[in-house]
């Protein structure tokens, strides 16, 4: 059931070769100092053409407990987590055992020789190193050592793999940018562990870096940078924040860059705010504040700060008021799983707040689309003047992915229906909340805005068209009808599904988010191992748009694959098809909820399963 | 000593530095009970900021969730009014005004909406030392909800039902001057003289003004229970008990001296001793503005008029360095970076 | 199309009589003290055993605003709001004539002479009255006149009723209570009512109110109080609250209770604790508190708290803790009308908190049900060990409602799986998330329980059968199903829905909470009028069971009726049928949300439309 | 002057009044950055239950989020434990003692928790004088979101990334005072003796007892950038940068008299004052407590030692006037009123 590609059989006669399409996973412990070392081994493999992306599978606390990043190889361009590990670097002796006993058989294990790990079972293949002893080579200084160790490991295994010693030394170059002294010791470390790997382990397993030609042009990016680009390009002006695993880094990224790129040139000075709020409740306020004043403003957070924002979010519904939040789900419920991913929040956050709301949602896969939706979402926020919120997730907002450079943002960006002095002169009776337009969509003014009647009062209690206070059963009915037809109006204003259909196919596959690159992966397994063709629709935004029925109607079975318990979007789906009762049978599930992103191999099993039931 | 009613002032026929008249900056007719102390603070909103001659439109209202909230509907309507929710108006006016730093900043709390619900927004707004005229209309008791304690509800005071609470009073001013605010002052809604002259103060003010007013809530602390009650309720207490009738009252008016403590008869018949500081007091020493409310504190006594200022201090628009226009009307070119920027990041993520 | 029976039509040939079927709105403005006068109208007609129910319709403010109190009469029983308003006593210059324009024809006009109102319309009898005029022969005082002109109108619709004067002076010393002087001048103000009537005005209305005997037993209640009452009957001891529109009189109720029939005989001291907490955030955090210490726990609230609470009650969820919440709602979203009803927070607290959590709701339907599920929420929420939610209303809460008196509650309550030290000696290693039961539910232990092996570690993060902290995919997987699990055991342990067939009923309706009274009186319309026979399936909590697929199976067409825009109980009763997707064809709404509490005439006319579409 | 390493005490042989070996008062593993100061105050909780002789199975221990707030599960094993949500285990406290007043609540937080998100429910915990002693292991930052700051960051301190913070720190101990609380105490969690005193001081009080203790945070405080840094970091700056390696400290021991002012090197070559109240010190005047922590401020010392105390003030559960035993548990026939009760009831609305 192998997707490997075993290379070299036939010529050979000798062990197969595994070129280009493994993963290697180093097992460590959190805060001693791997992180840059497993940096430079998946830059070096990124170098050498090879795509590569990482997964960091950290614990929710600053040091001392496990860690294991995984750096998946792929020739074909699989950047989904591949659920077996192929080469295992066991340096945690908390967990190495463990690791070492999930292996599948035929699997390599580079380990720190002390832990005695070759006992431990006899269908892998061994790769003892004494890297503490061989630390001592590098430095005289002992907590300086621990570090080294570290990058003595990628001296070894990018030995064992055939990685250019010259890009592991760019990618050092890379790391710690211009720094000489950390630049010669790295580098010290690297050839310490090359020569080790070179004299003393002898290679047998069979996997192998070989340069290609498929990097070229390609980043390495974290959807929150990603997401912060896309921000910064778009004109946010206003950020609050409350930190939160794992959406700080995405405000943190974004401070970093406007920094550098959004410093007025003639005075110095800032062209944008940011503040870190006093929690979750203060970070939506101070957006909603700022969206009500005309900034394009957002917040980051995840699951417990999305619950505290739900009053705020109900009367940015209700006095509509532009605003950006970005969900980066992690799992849930509660405090749950701070450090592990999930798309938990899909139903909570449509819903959030009481009475009778739904908003809209996007759904970004990539950190490309984290980079586009950066704009979009601002463009959606002000020209609905309602909350947005984008659902990325630990999983993308976090980990390492490859992706074509962004593109400049060339078009101007939609700042939606604001009236100011001039523009309002020519309006005859404006009302705040007026559907002139018959989308739903009224025209505001802003704060500030220099005309005798621009001035409205912004309430979240009962309100009429001139936003005078009301208790009238015909304004307020009025008023929610109209939001209904707003709601309506964005069906076709955010980015519709992306379709893949295969001629053929008699199944459709729905996914979304992260879950993306397991079913483009899972689809190849799919055709290739099981002879099943899958058409793909990959929803993008919520609310829905017709493409999605029209999708299910095609086919006989639907299923939609997600990272929750409970179906989320599926019970989206069946209630937007509720009217076409006969699509409902056709519909079923995916589900990988455990915190680990979902995996092709696992989507394919459970696809091939419910195709083909055992008797 | 004595406190008599009050008409409300007729509309004068001057204009103002900007040739508006006092009329331009009134508000929607109110929805209070009559005699409620927040009618005079919105009264006296509308006379300082005539007198101090602010353009309407360069006035953002805030407020959060109560009587004292419902206010900003009352004055000033060529101004955008906020009403955000409950306990939580100073991130809502964080965020305008980082939005938009030429905006006056005006918000209305109550004491429920800022000490009970809402202190802890307060306490970091004054830590930041926001750009705001912050102005509390205190009456110790959630006036919309039905008389209920809040957190100023001073100790041993008795509500209708015959509840007593048995919670020590924040003292808003204390906190202020502890926790950061650079303009604090304390009065009392039937004072408009004192009143006004602190809110054209607070109004020149570029930091964190808090405005801690007394406002006494006609309906809900005039118990028939009390010794004290006034005595058109107590001759009848059978009858009104119960009924939900709330009697109509004038809006009390006091007027006393720099240096002089004043006894100040509320509608239900108890009375608070007021305090009005010396001439002479300079406020910029915080340590003795300090010392001064504990003072009073013990006393009992209601300290009024300018408690602390500090003008030196950097508001939280000048911390964090922005541009000098408003950020929210920035043009395309300055907010987006050029090409050559994403260029660069891309180049770095190779 | 009306369901008034018209008596003595046959019999005097004269004018038709409306015999106890109809509504007397009083509109008066706000802190004008007329709420007596109110009571003391209805209670009398409530003594002349006339079944009668009182609904309020007053505004977010405290004085000087248009209030509508109207008090209906109905022999058959109906408690609902009846639609149409017969008697107006119109005694607010601010709405007088928009009140009188929006009566039907027929109607009759009590007012305040100074009003001039009758050059209005001449198809409704007019009865002018100088209520200030006559105010001045009952007292001297000016401002208590304002209020005895509101006793003297209840003198006179009496007089035009037929309202004995005796059960008026009985109502009046029951409203007054002991208070003689009280009792004496509010006589006093009766009579003058009454004799003007008598001397000054003719008769010429339909309506009459004739002794029955449908009132014996029955007590008139909110069900705010009730709810406080079945709460203190049920062994409440921590109370915590935000004061809220319309929530806070359940706990004011339940403190003036308690204050009387909870304080220990022995030492005078409480046997309960009530905190008002500085928001509802506290307020919810203290009764997890609180359940995690054992004690029936509960808070009050309304949409703004119940959205505050999102965070907590996913720890409530999660690490499983009993708490009981009243959500008593209003118009939403944000802070919509808080003073109008509502069942608009269905799916958004039925889904609090984000990731996958899902809650037990109760839906009391009457104040008897208020009383009952006071003490059903504490059984639920401590055997299952997670918030449970009784989702009243506005109308429920806070209106005057007829019931039969309630049953005093014999049954021991439910305090489900806790083991005390004794008990807990006897198990074998016991674990805190453990399903020894196979039902989902685990055993816990209190905090001070006297054994070395009762303590365990209460967290919202992930944790294995033994409360311990745990990262663990397999853990997590494991709690998260038992968690699911847990929920289905309690499909059938909450209340199930109440039937009501009809043989030959080819359409269903579905209701809940409130809705239910305009339901009941609808059908009977439907049979009568338009010998449409309905059965009826009343929802008395979520998640649901078995037979709601049942009932929804046997009919053509099945109304789900309730007071929101987005038909929220539909969508969830989509979702528990989606696997039998025939069903849901069969499936549509009847909405009503503007506000003011349903009525029967609307939905039997919306039922009759969509029966019998206009070709 | 000198800060030691100290090495874990050696469990001792003997049993407290109760019996109990200090071992039986001992927690989880931590997983805490060695040499954090909040492992420090977890040994020194269960030096101080163990010494003070606790029967562990009548102790609550609650928490919010933070590094700090994870150590309930590092102390006293055999007792409740409740990691509640971030910033709210105020109000989780006051039900759990509601629920059962025989409890011994103590409540470890962080500064994050306490008095960024925390505020609101810690002014208020204080106001209540609930029953609990309430533990900040102020550390000036968010060590487990990594290092941002918190509200009680020192004006002025820096980060790691190079961010300066320019908000006013909440000084909580002048809060706690101010409003409310009955015994208020700062110490170091580097001074063993102090801490442990003061912990069993607080173990013996009957109202909100609040121990603000410094607890350093060694990894997001040891910042390279600041010209005060530990050696060894500066050193080799270059080469530690970026790399998230956690250097591993030992804990700061200090040891100094009352009356004497000691500076404290941390583990980032930086350091803070310390000054330990003199022996005669009277802690029962608040307007004295609140003097001196003006004055210490004011000289950018800290006052440490026990500050203020009130044993005279009811604490929330007296104020209630509620039975003696625990609510949670009463027999049903204690809290279900006899029928003849809801017969009365029924009676008055027939
Ligand atoms: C989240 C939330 N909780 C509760 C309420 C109900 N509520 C409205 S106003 C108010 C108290 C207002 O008191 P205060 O701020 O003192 O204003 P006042 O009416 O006394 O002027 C409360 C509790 C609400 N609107 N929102
Ligand atoms: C609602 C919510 N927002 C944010 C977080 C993320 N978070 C976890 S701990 C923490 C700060 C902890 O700081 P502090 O209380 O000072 O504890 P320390 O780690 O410094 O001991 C934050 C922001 C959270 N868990 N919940
Ligand atoms: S209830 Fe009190 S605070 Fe509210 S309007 Fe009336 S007098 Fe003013
Ligand atoms: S990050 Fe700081 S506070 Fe957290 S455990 Fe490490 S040293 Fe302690
Ligand atoms: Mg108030
Ligand atoms: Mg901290």
């Amino acid at each position: 059931m192998s997707t490997q590609t075993l290379v070299g059989e036939k010529e050979s006669g000798a062990k197969p070769t595994v070129v280009n399409d493994f993963s290697i996973q180093v097992a460590t412990i959190n805060g001693s100092g791997s992180q840059s070392s497993n940096s430079v081994l998946m830059r070096a493999i990124f170098q050498m053409g090879v795509p590569v992306s990482g997964k960091n599978l950290f614990p929710s606390n600053i040091q001392g407990l496990p860690t294991w990043f995984t750096i998946r190889a792929s020739k074909d361009s699989y950047i989904a987590r591949k659920r077996d590990v192929d080469m295992l670097v066991a340096m945690n002796p908390q967990t190495a055992r463990e690791d070492v006993q999930s292996l599948k058989p035929g699997s390599a294990v580079v380990y720190e020789q002390s832990l005695g790990l070759d006992n431990v079972r006899d269908d892998v293949v061994f790769y003892p190193v004494p890297f503490a002893e061989l630390a001592k080579d590098v430095i005289d200084e002992p907590r300086l050592r621990k570090l080294l160790a570290n990058m003595i490991y990628v001296g070894v295994v990018g030995q064992l793999l055939s990685i250019e010693k010259e890009e592991i030394r760019a990618a050092i170059t890379k790391q710690f940018k211009a720094k000489a002294k950390a630049v010669e010791l790295n580098v010290k470390a690297i050839n310490v562990g090359f020569d080790y790997a070179e004299k003393k382990l002898t290679k047998a397993d069979p996997l192998e870096i070989e340069r290609m030609n498929e990097t070229a042009g390609k980043i390495l990016i974290d959807g929150n940078a990603a997401g912060a680009l896309g921000s910064m390009f778009n004109g946010v002006t206003v950020v609050t924040w409350y930190p939160i695993t794992p959406s700080s880094s995405l405000v943190e990224s974004l401070i970093d860059y406007m920094k550098v790129y959004r410093i007025d040139e003639k005075t110095g000075k800032a062209t944008f705010a940011v503040v870190q709020a006093e929690d979750e409740l203060a970070a939506i306020g101070m957006v909603l504040g700022a969206g009500w004043a005309g900034a394009r403003s957002l917040t980051s957070t995840s699951g417990p700060g999305i619950s505290l924002m739900s009053e705020f979010v109900g009367l940015g519904y209700f006095a509509e008021i532009p605003a950006v939040i970005w969900n980066i789900q992690r799992v849930g419920p509660s405090t749950g799983l701070p450090t592990r991913t999930a798309q938990g929040d899909v139903l909570s956050t449509y819903l959030l707040s009481h009475g009778d709301t739904k908003h809209i949602l996007l759904f970004p896969s990539s950190v490309a689309e984290c980079f586009e939706f950066g704009g979009t979402s601002f463009d959606l926020a002000e020209r609905f003047q309602t909350p947005v919120f984008v659902m990325s997730d630990l999983d993308l907002g976090m980990n390492i992915w490859m992706s074509d450079a962004f593109e400049y943002p060339e078009k101007p960006i939609d700042r939606g229906k604001v009236l100011d002095a001039e523009a309002l002169a020519k309006v005859d009776d404006w009302g705040r909340y007026k559907d002139v337009d018959g989308d739903g969509i009224p025209h505001r003014t802003l704060p500030g805005t220099n005309h005798p009647g621009a001035a409205y009062f912004t309430r979240g209690s009962g309100h009429n068209d001139y936003a005078e206070y009301t208790e009238r059963p015909e304004d307020y009915e009025k008023t929610m009808m109209r939001l209904s037809r707003k709601f309506d109006t964005a069906r076709n204003a955010v980015p519709g599904p992306v379709l893949d259909e295969v001629d053929g196919a008699k199944i459709g596959l729905i996914g979304y988010g992260t879950t993306h690159w397991a079913i483009v992966e899972s689809r190849d397994q799919l055709r290739n191992e099981s002879d099943l063709a899958a058409s793909y629709l990959r929803i993008r935004a919520l609310p829905f748009n017709d493409e999605l029925e029209a999708f299910v109607s095609k086919y006989d079975r639907v299923y939609v694959i997600e990272q929750n318990r409970d179906a989320q979007m599926l019970q989206l789906i069946r209630l937007e098809l509720a009217h076409r009762p006969e699509l409902l049978a056709k519909l079923s599930s995916v589900l990988h909820f455990a915190g680990h992103p979902i995996d092709a191999r696992s989507v394919t099993e459970e696809l091939v399963a419910q195709e083909y039931p055992a008797e | 000593m004595s406190t008599t009613a009050k008409q409300p002032p007729a509309p004068p026929k001057k204009v103002n530095r900007l040739g508006l008249a006092q009329a331009d900056y009134r508000g929607k007719p109110s929805t209070l009970c009559k005699g409620c102390g927040h009618d005079s603070i919105s009264n006296q909103l509308i006379k300082a900021f005539y007198e101090y001659g602010v353009e309407p439109h360069r006035v953002a209202k805030l407020s959060g969730i109560g009587c004292s909230s419902k206010t900003p509907a009352y004055f000033l309507s060529k101004s955008h009014g906020f009403n955000a929710v409950h306990g939580r108006m100073p991130s809502v006016a964080t965020g305008a005004v980082l939005a938009n730093r030429d905006l006056v900043a005006v918000g209305v709390s109550g004491d429920g909406d800022t000490a009970s619900i809402g202190i802890g927004q307060f306490v970091h707004l004054l830590r930041r030392n926001l750009p705001i005229v912050y102005i509390v209309e205190n009456n110790g008791v959630y006036g919309l909800t039905k008389g209920q304690f809040s957190a100023t509800a001073d100790l041993g005071s008795k509500l209708k039902t015959g509840v007593v609470n048995e919670l020590p009073a924040v003292d808003l001013c204390g906190l202020a001057v502890e926790l950061g605010a650079t303009y604090v002052a304390r009065s009392f809604a039937g004072d408009p003289k004192q009143v006004v002259t602190l809110m054209k103060g607070a109004f020149g003010h570029s930091g964190t003004a808090v405005l801690d007013i007394i406002s006494p809530c006609v309906t809900f602390n005039n118990h028939a229970g009390s010794t004290k009650s006034y005595t058109w309720g107590k001759e009848n207490e059978e009858l009104i008990q119960d009924v939900g009738f709330v009697p109509f009252f004038d809006e009390i008016d006091v007027d006393y001296d720099e240096g002089e403590a004043k006894k100040v008869k509320l509608h239900d018949g108890s009375s608070i001793i007021l305090k009005k500081l010396e001439r002479d007091y300079d406020p910029t020493n915080r340590r003795k503005a300090l010392e001064l409310l504990l003072d009073s504190d013990e006393k009992k006594q209601f300290l009024t008029g300018l408690i602390y200022l500090d003008t030196k201090k950097e508001n939280l628009i000048e911390l964090l360095d922005v541009v000098d226009e408003p950020l929210a009307t920035l043009p395309l070119d300055r907010v987006r970076p050029p090409k050559s920027a994403l260029d660069d990041v891309m180049e770095s993520l190779k």
